[in-house]
Formats: structure tokens, C-alpha cells, sequence
């Protein structure tokens, strides 16, 4: 196994790679932007070194600096985590040439295939249906344009390297397509280092499944289950479920074995998720090819017991794969929701900032996934996902009853996330059927209000205490940004007696 | 009388009366009767009490100008605004610009591109600009039909959260 | 189901069991002491009620004081939690005539059978091995003498009524039952509101292990496996596992069979524990009985994912039992820490008081059970049990590792708490082989230290930071007992710049 | 030399040297070089060092008298004891106590028994009375050999931590 790795991430996704790290005696450098300096992942890790400013560019794409950073800490191995430079072949390559272990599939691998359309031309090959699309990237907005009226529209503009929704863009007309194509160019370009863009035929309605798989040397693959990710505000995942509600046995065997047919046509290998949508006749036809973990990686973990990132470090140090198929066992269900700091009742608008006060939820079948703590900063640079939020259970019933009560004990303070949106998924009866698909939540969420569910007694409560308050003390108005110092000079300012007083409640 | 708006609902409040340690609040088309079951002291700066069956504890964690609380209810942090006089029956709806309006930055963020320029015409809604934040391209919507009047940004300019974008007439 | 009840518990337990009643829709009535008004529990519940002032005597075993909550909020049943009158007849039976349901067994059966020498003829009768001791109550030291003498040195007195450790003393000689009687009489008075004691045998070195069982109507029984619970000081348990690492699959299969013959030959109904202690040749000898959900349940909640207070819920209202053996199954290893509030390195003396911060673990297979709060107050009346931490994982091995890594993460300040002591047992070897009795951490931890880990750029730093705030601004010497407070008021005196200043760390 | 306790081990401080950004600092054998990479900030009252390949975080959260800082590590709390002027070789074994000892609570709780009465001989180690603190009982040991002189406390009082209990001489 590695003795030191680095990991060429931040965030939550750098902070569990390192919890794993801890775990099996590894030791772990963090790198870090300046306004990371503060990040949960540079002083939980044993060595950490800064690469530069704030702007992706000039830090965590920047793949000169983390070389060097992993050079000067002579570390083994590298580990991407998600987004930024994870499916970078260029980095990949650095990594290779410089005697590092890249946590991934090889440079050769991201090189050929990340580039989508050469794993669609396997798929075709192997006999795995795909999305109809383009078979090339498009340079410009005319050139998209004539690819979508070969496949007809509507389309899907999308970010040739990388995924997760970043640089996606829907269109239904060739007007459209020339309006958005600049946008989903610079998103692509600040999300993955990678402006290239391509157009895929945009399906109605359908399921986004897929399958995660774990792939060894010599053409060992095992699969660990489904998830279901239909849930997607503008292409961007927020809630994930495994097992899928879609699926039964027979529909979940082909699934699992086309996925696995894939994989093994276009020789991947280390920790990857085979994407799929399923047409609402039924029909699967493979999407991409996801070369590095991913956000939700955690149901899956949380269904069989296994450690991906455990799994990933094994396979890239040791070349072997320990598991069979036969010894991973699924355990109930599962659910992930991804509290990002975005303002829903503002269009969902980006919400960073400091955090005051986090309080993360607790009790049976909770996961956090989180680099949250109280004082912690959110920049403005970077993804907007603060936290994960996972629950086990033995079925969806139970699962969904948890996650319930673990958002309302959950505490961000001080900026906005997208927690009170979960809430309303969670109350949705489409949803508590299972009944949904990758276009539902723009409907459900367009016009998303908050609830407003302060019971009555507690509106009397707050407002006692305000006109007590303006009795007792001046109100303060107070300009500073630390809502705790103000606090306490406001209470500074109360006149009441030091001495608790009880009162028979009964 | 008192307005409090709290996540995107209003409640009308109305005089609180008693003494002591009881005392009655109507919010909306109810009187809420609140006991006092611990008073805020420096060592915890909390206010305890009863309604009916419940127990609420409430902090003041600070306040804004002279209408935005912070405050904690069990434990949870609320941002409430209380406006001390709410004309009977003042219209709820985004109300209507017809002056010229400043368009304000909702978030930090980068200048991604600019759709606009001085003396431009715009629709209600139109893009004016795309503001990069998180990795994400947020379109700025001018709040009303008009001309550009003045753009105080430029393309790759980093803007905080209220700050001047441009003016619209 | 039942649609609203009262939970006749503080704390920690209160707050798992509100968790387990928010889920299922169940309303929730809280009982609360004085000081307890600021717990979380109190808050957690859709409705809350003042018992009465801190001394246990006065609230939470106050019989006619709850009976009287239950009727004035007209809850269906009481769930009892642990410790405190869990395990009481005579509640049970006051619940029970007032209309309550009493979640847990009939006030028959505890009154039967809570009297451990009733339950010991019972397993007698049954066939199942006891540990030697008297067939009834001791009154006072010299009856006590008596009966130790006909048993032989060394003795346990033991209280009749309840569990856990209280009332608990090891007397070698005579002189040493002397002295201990009085001191122990009145810790099973003020634990479980009954003095009795009783005398047994002191077994040397042997192996607590327990089996969780769930009875349900007509002989209906099954087993969530055991709980290995040797790691105890001074007869209260520390840190408990499952599975046991000195079973192997034929000595697992006769606990268990063991286990079950004495909960049908008692006739026993809803959760329950039956402890077995193992002499070192390997025999098994039923001890006891524990009729009520305990603190270390959840290590079997996490390898079996059943939610025992559920089951518990379930079994009192609808008088059934859906789950049949066969579909229980048993995932990996768990590990459960639990962290009390008390100075290891004083003689493990109390350490109630305020907590300024609680920052709970997170990450893959950690499980929280708390209710701590930043802010929160640990009375000096009860339990000093603050948070249970458990971790489940593949197997021993993987659990040991995230514990480790969970108890690092944690922060409990301004309390003294036993995670450092918790440490040092993942540390040791001996543990780590799983080679361990019930008296070993009493050797392991006699005159246990702080380790002092601190490493020297940390105590350079922490140096480094105090001698540029004696030169900045002359030190404050406040004497209000808010961390907090003083904290601010020392860095309002502090003259530095408001520009956060960067400087290349590569 | 300034002697500083954290968690029950004691390290030696030299003196500081360095100016700006870089310092150097003495602890125990071992010279730590470290660098300044952010000042606290109204903002984010901390302070970044690194220190060789770690980044450290330092808040001061306060004091208590003279000696005792209340420090933030890393987001860990830790109290630290600061003695400025540590003689030579003062011997850290627990001094022994010669005059009269004065015994106080060491937690807040209830006397559940008294074991001993004034004018009694008691030896070191000795029960003076049992406290009872979250259910358990906990033995008050003389902490020395000598004669209870005076005794504060009865039977059933509630004590808080620090209260005096009684005078052996």
C-alpha cells in the first residue's frame, strides 16, 4: 500500500479521502488555494502546501503547481477525488511522467475515452445502444448547429471532458443553440480546464441510472449496484437513491450486465460509473463513462460496506482487485442529498460565505460527508456542494423517514443551502411513489417558495423576546460581519438577573 | 401593527398583554398565551418559555438596521424582519419600478461576459450580464424595460455581494 | 401504531428514541428536571413537561409525577429508555393501571424477574449454568458476610434491582463487604430507587458477553447476535463490540441457544439482553437479564439494521413480531465508545458542566447518539454518559480504524470527557487482538496519564501565538465563566490589519 | 525558561528569534522554524502558521489568571499552562504537603456521608466523606496524614466544585 499520496482536491471530497487515508496508515498532503487556506482538508491532513489563488486556473486546474507540490512532498500516488483535473489526461500523464501512481484509470485510458465519443463508438461496437449524438466536438455555434439538425432537435449541448451537468446546456431550437453555446463553453472551460463542447439528442423524460463499478487488472469487474440519479435540477444531480424505484429484478440484471459489458469492451479500469438513461418504454442506452468517483459515490458504499476510495487505492497500488462478485451483498436502500450553498428562494442563486454555525444530523443510518465546521468559509470559487447528506435503511420507506429527520436537525448558518428543497422532494408524492424522471425537479422547483413553517406559538415567542428586548436594552445596530459578537453585545446590554428562575411547567 | 416576516411568510402581530410571567400575543387569528419559564442570564443567554403544551427557547443572536433579528428558536437559527407599522392593506406583490433602478450583485462572483452597454435598450428580464460564481454562470436580469444608462462593470471584473453593476432607465 | 408517547428518559436516550418517533409519525412527550430545561430532548419532543427540581428522587423517578405528565397529555404509552425506573415494577404497573402501555415487559414480569434470583431459578430449572450466589436479598453488611462466606471469597454485592455497574463493589475479604455495603446500598438507591443488594460470586477474569434478544407474543423469539462487554471499569462498560473476537461459530451457536432457552423458560416479552459471563475454560453462566433497551444497542442496530426501538414500539402496540431469524442478517463488525463526562487523568472523577463545543465525527460507518449541544449543560445529577460513538465496518480490523479516526475528529470542549482513555484501548495490543476480560481495563487504566501527543510546531505555534498577543495588547484577565465572551474580548484588543495577508507556502 | 504544560506534558521554550514572517522557537531539544501565512483578521480571529509541510491555526480563545490560555490548534481546543520563569530543575513530582491542607471539592455535588468528624486522625489517603456526583460516589482521600481541624460541610449539603470540605493539619 502507498506510505503518502497526495490528494489533488479540497472540500469534503479531499476531507473523506483523507478520513480513509487516516484509517488504513496512510499519510496525506492537502493542497490548497488562498482562500482554502482555511479549509477543513489542510489541517486534517499531514502536510499541506499552497498552489496558488483563488480562480480554478490558478489553482486545483493548475497542473504544473500540483506537480510540483507532490514533488516536493515526494509522495507515491495522486488522487484526483471529483471534478477538476480527475478525468484530466494531461494530468494524468504528468502524474505518470513525474513517477507518480495517478488514483485512476491511466492517462492512455482518460485520453482515448474520456473524450466521449470514442467510448460511444465501443459501446456501438460491443452492442450496447447509445444516446444519438455527434460523433465529434463542435468549434462553433454554427457547427453545432448542423449537427443538431442531423440528429434533430431538441438537443443537448455538453462538455466534451468532464460531467456533472457543468456546461450543459438544452435546446430546442437553433436560436437557442447559438445563445447558450458560449455560456456552456466558458462553464466547461472553468469547470475542467476543457472548453470543447459536443450535441447529443435531448430525451423526454427520461431515468438517469447508472451502475458503479469497480474494475481490477486482467479484466477482473465487479459492480456494486445502481443509482438512481433522475433527480436533477438543470443537469446537476441533487438527490440520488439506490436501490433505483424504476427498476425490478430482471430490468436491474440487464442494466448490471450491459454495464459490465462496457466496461469490459473498452478495458477500463480502476473505480468508474457506467451512465445510462432508460426511455420510458424501458429501454437503457448508455450515456458516459464516469472515470473517477463520484459525489454520490456514498449509497453505494453504504448498501454493500465497501470503501471505494479504499477500493481505488488498492487497485491503483497493489494492481489487484479483492473482490468477487458473489461476496458483495446488498443491504436495504439508501439515499444522498447534496446540500449546496445556493439560495432556492432566489433562483438558486450561489450562497458562500462564512458559516457560523454548522450542526450536522445524527443518530441511526447517518452519514455527513462535509468540510463544514463552525467558522468555516464557503468561497465563491468553487462548486457550491457543502455537504452530503446519507442515510441506510432496510427499505425506501425507512430511508426516507430518516432523511427526514436528519434535515430538520441539520444546522447551516449563516449562508443559504438547499436544504428546505429537500425538504419539499421528500414531501412530494410523485417522489414517495418513485415516480419521476430526469426532467421532474424543474417542474417541481420552478418557482420553488419557502415554506414558512414556523408554527404560531413560536412567531409569539420570537416576537416576546424582541419587545422584551427593546424594553430592557437600546437595540443595537450594529455593522460588524460576526453575527456572535454581536450577539454578545447585545446581551452585554441586558439588565437581568444572574440567578435562573423555575416556574412549574405541569 | 407589527408585521414579522419569517422564511417568506407574513404574520400580523398584535399587542402582547400581562405581566409578570404571563402573557398573550395574537398572531394572525390567534392569541397565543405564553408562560415565562426561565429568564436570559449571562451565563445563558436564552429565554425559556412555555406555550401550552411546548416548551420554546428563544436567543437574540443580533439584529441588522433597525428591522432584521437575528434570532434562535430551539436551537435554530431564523433571520426575521419585523416592520413596526404595516398599513392596513399594502400590496404583497413585487412592486412596480418606474424610477430608474440600480442593479446590485446578489453574490460575489467574476464577469463572466457582458450583454449590454451604455444606451442599450432592454427588455423586462433581458440579460445583462453573466456573473460567475461556484462555477456557475448566473445571468443578471434587468428588473424592467428601459435604456442602459450606466455600467460601472467590465468583463472579468470580481464583484461582491451589492455591488454596482449598472443603472437602468 | 401508537400516535403519541411519552418518554420517561433524559438525554441522550430520550433524543434516540424521539429520532426513532419522529420517523415512524409518533408524537413525543418529554419529561424534564430543572436543569434539564435546556436539554435537547426537551426541545426535540412535539411536547414537553417540567417533572420536577435535578435530584433524580425528585423527577425522573418520581412514579406519581410522570404518571401525571402521561394523563395530562394523554399519551397511549410511556417508553422508559434505561437506567432510572426502566426496569421498575412498580412503574410499570402504575402505567399500566392509569392505561398507559408500558413499552417494555409486564410489571409482572419485572416483578418477578427484575428480582435476579427469581430469573436464576428459572435458567436453573432450564438447564442453563448460573453463576454461584445467593437466592436472595441481603439487608444488611452482616447478612451479607454470611452469605459471602457460604459462596467463599472473593464476593460481588450486586444490586437486585437494576444494572449498568451501579451499586456494584468487589469485596475479597469480610472487612472489605463492610465497608463497601453502605456506599453501595445507597448507589442502587439513588440509581434505580430500590437499596437492595445481593451477593455473587467474583469470577476472575472472565468474558461479559450478552445476547440481544426480541421477544414477541407466543414464544416468538429472536436473537440480533451478541455484544461483547468485557471492557469495563469498576463493573460499568466503556466500550462494547460485536462480534465477540473470543467466540468462534460453535461457541456463538450455544450462547445463543443458550441465550434462547432462558427467554422462553422466563417467558420473557419485548427487547431484551441476557448476560452470560465465559470462564476462561470457555463455560458459559447466565448472570442476568436486562429488561429494557440498553446504552450499547446500537452496535446490534448497525450489523443487523433493525431499529430496536422500533421493534420495541411495535411489539408494545401491535403485539406481534415480524421478523422471523432467518431474514436477520449479520454485516460485518461494529464498535461502540462510550464517552462520559468525567477527568481521567483526576481518578475518572465527575466532570458535569457546560460544553462550549460539540463537534461530532462523520465520514463512512460513524454513528452518533447524542445530545450535546454547543452551549449544552451536563447536570451533575445524572448519568455522565454525554455521546455514544459507534463505528461498523467489514470486519474488526476496518472498525478499530474508523474509530480511531471518528474519536480524533471529535471535539467535546470545556467538559473533561473519556475519549483520550478510549484512545489509549485502540492503541493497546491486547485489544487489538480481541485478548481481553472484564477485569482488564481495570489494570489497563490504574493510574492512566494524558498521553500529551502535542507535537512540538504545534507547541511552538501555540507559544508563538501567546507572545504576540502579550506584545500586541496587554493581557486581559477576565473572570466570567464564557469561553466565548473572553475570547472576543481578547481579540478586540488585538491591533492587526483587516487585510488577510497571503504568503507563498511553496 | 518559559515552561509550557498541555495535557499533562511539560515542554521547555527558548527564546523567540526572527522578524516579519519568519521565527524560529526553541521547544525541548528542537528548534521549530515558522512562517507567518495569515494574521487574525476581525473577521477570522486566527492565525496561520506553517511550520516545515504543516499548515497550524492558532486562536487565542482567552485566559484564566495568569498562566492558563484557553487555545484553538487546528480547530482543537486545548488548555495550556504557561510558566514563565521555571527554575532550573524544580522537581515535578507532586510536592509534598507539610502544613495544614485545605480540601476542596473537586466537582459540584452532594456529601452522601461523612467518614470523619473534627478533631479525628486520619492517615494519607484516608475516606474524609463521600461525594455524590452523576450517580456515582466518589471518595474524598485526605491528602495527608494528620488531624481534621475543621470541617465545612454536612450530610446531604450540596456542594459546588472548588467549595472548601475541610482543614487537616
Amino acid at each position: 500500500m502507498f506510505r503518502k499520496i497526495l490528494i489533488a482536491n479540497r472540500g469534503e471530497i479531499a476531507l473523506r479521502i483523507i478520513r480513509t487515508c487516516k484509517r488504513l496508515g496512510i499519510k496525506t498532503v492537502a493542497i490548497y488555494s488562498d482562500p482554502d487556506l482555511e479549509s477543513k482538508h489542510v489541517t486534517s491532513s499531514d502536510e499541506a502546501y499552497r498552489i496558488g489563488s483563488g480562480p480554478p486556473a490558478e489553482s486545483y486546474l493548475n497542473i504544473e503547481k500540483i506537480v510540483r507540490a507532490a514533488k516536493k512532498s515526494r509522495v507515491e500516488a495522486v488522487h484526483p477525488g471529483y471534478g477538476f483535473l480527475a478525468e484530466n489526461a494531461d494530468f494524468a500523464r504528468a502524474c505518470e511522467e513525474s513517477g507518480f501512481v495517478f488514483i485512476g484509470p491511466s492517462s492512455k485510458v482518460l485520453g482515448n475515452a474520456a473524450n466521449k465519443f470514442e467510448s460511444k463508438r465501443f459501446a456501438k461496437a460491443a452492442g450496447v445502444p447509445v444516446v444519438p449524438g455527434a460523433n465529434s466536438e463542435v468549434q462553433s455555434a454554427e457547427e453545432a448547429v448542423t449537427e443538431a439538425r442531423k440528429i434533430g432537435f431538441p438537443v443537448l449541448l455538453k462538455a466534451a471532458f468532464g460531467g456533472g451537468g457543468r456546461g450543459m446546456r438544452i435546446a430546442r431550437t437553433a436560436t437557442e443553440l447559438e445563445k447558450g453555446f458560449e455560456t456552456a463553453r466558458s462553464e466547461a472551460n472553468t469547470g475542467f480546464g476543457h472548453p470543447e463542447l459536443y450535441v447529443e439528442k435531448f430525451l423526454q423524460e427520461p431515468r438517469h441510472i447508472e451502475v458503479q463499478i469497480l474494475a481490477g487488472p486482467r479484466g477482473r469487474v465487479v459492480h456494486l449496484g445502481e443509482r438512481e440519479c433522475s433527480l436533477q435540477r438543470r443537469y446537476q444531480k441533487i438527490l440520488e437513491e439506490t436501490p433505483s424505484p424504476a427498476l425490478d429484478t430482471e430490468k436491474r440484471k440487464r442494466l448490471v450486465s450491459l454495464a459490465l459489458k462496457l466496461v469490459r469492451a473498452t478495458g477500463y479500469q480502476n473505480a468508474g460509473t457506467v451512465e445510462f438513461v432508460m426511455s420510458r418504454d424501458g429501454k437503457f442506452r448508455y450515456l458516459e463513462t464516469n472515470k473517477r468517483i463520484q459525489v454520490e459515490h456514498l449509497i453505494s458504499e453504504m448498501v454493500t460496506g465497501i470503501d471505494i476510495v479504499e477500493q481505488q487505492l488498492i487497485m491503483a497500488s497493489e494492481h489487484r482487485l479483492d473482490l468477487s462478485q458473489n461476496e458483495i451483498r446488498f443491504n436495504g436502500a439508501a439515499l444522498n442529498c447534496r446540500i449546496n450553498a445556493e439560495d432556492p428562494a432566489r433562483g438558486f442563486i450561489p450562497s458562500p460565505g462564512r458559516v457560523d454555525r454548522f450542526v450536522p444530523p445524527g443518530g441511526p443510518g447517518v452519514r455527513v460527508d462535509s468540510a463544514l465546521y463552525d467558522g468555516a468559509f464557503v468561497p465563491e470559487y468553487y462548486d457550491s456542494l457543502v455537504a452530503k447528506v446519507a442515510v441506510q435503511g432496510l427499505d425506501r420507506t425507512e430511508v426516507i423517514g430518516r432523511m427526514k429527520v436528519a434535515l430538520t436537525e441539520m444546522i447551516v448558518d449563516g449562508i443559504k443551502t438547499t436544504i428546505p428543497v429537500h425538504q419539499t422532494i421528500l414531501e412530494d408524492r410523485k417522489f414517495l411513489q418513485g415516480n419521476y424522471h430526469a426532467q421532474f425537479l424543474d417542474t417541481l422547483l420552478s418557482g420553488w417558495k419557502p415554506q414558512g413553517k414556523i408554527a404560531p406559538d413560536e412567531i409569539a415567542a420570537v416576537f416576546f423576546a424582541i419587545r422584551r428586548k427593546m424594553v430592557t436594552a437600546p437595540t443595537l445596530n450594529l455593522q460588524t460581519t460576526d453575527r456572535r459578537s454581536r450577539w454578545r453585545s447585545i446581551l452585554e446590554e441586558t439588565k437581568v438577573g444572574k440567578q435562573a428562575l423555575y416556574v412549574e411547567g405541569l | 401593527m407589527p408585521l414579522l416576516t419569517v422564511e417568506g411568510r407574513k404574520y400580523r402581530l398584535g399587542v402582547i398583554t400581562g405581566e409578570d410571567l404571563a402573557w398573550t400575543i395574537p398572531v394572525d387569528e390567534r392569541t397565543i398565551a405564553l408562560e415565562v419559564l426561565r429568564q436570559p442570564s449571562d451565563e445563558l443567554p436564552t429565554l425559556f418559555l412555555r406555550a401550552g403544551s411546548r416548551v420554546i427557547s428563544v436567543s437574540l443572536r443580533g439584529n441588522e438596521g433597525q428591522r432584521v433579528y437575528f434570532v434562535e428558536v430551539n436551537g435554530r437559527p431564523l433571520i426575521v424582519d419585523l416592520e413596526e407599522d404595516s398599513p392596513s392593506d399594502r400590496a404583497s406583490e413585487s412592486t412596480r419600478i418606474d424610477g430608474p433602478a440600480l442593479v446590485n450583485s446578489p453574490m460575489a462572483g467574476k464577469i463572466a461576459s457582458m450583454k449590454t452597454s451604455v444606451n442599450t435598450k432592454v427588455e423586462e428580464g433581458e440579460s445583462l450580464m453573466v456573473l460567475e460564481a461556484m462555477k456557475m454562470q448566473n445571468e443578471i436580469a434587468s428588473p424592467r424595460k428601459g435604456t442602459v444608462k450606466e455600467v460601472y462593470v467590465k468583463h472579468g471584473d470580481l464583484v461582491k455581494a451589492g455591488d454596482r453593476l449598472c443603472l437602468v432607465n
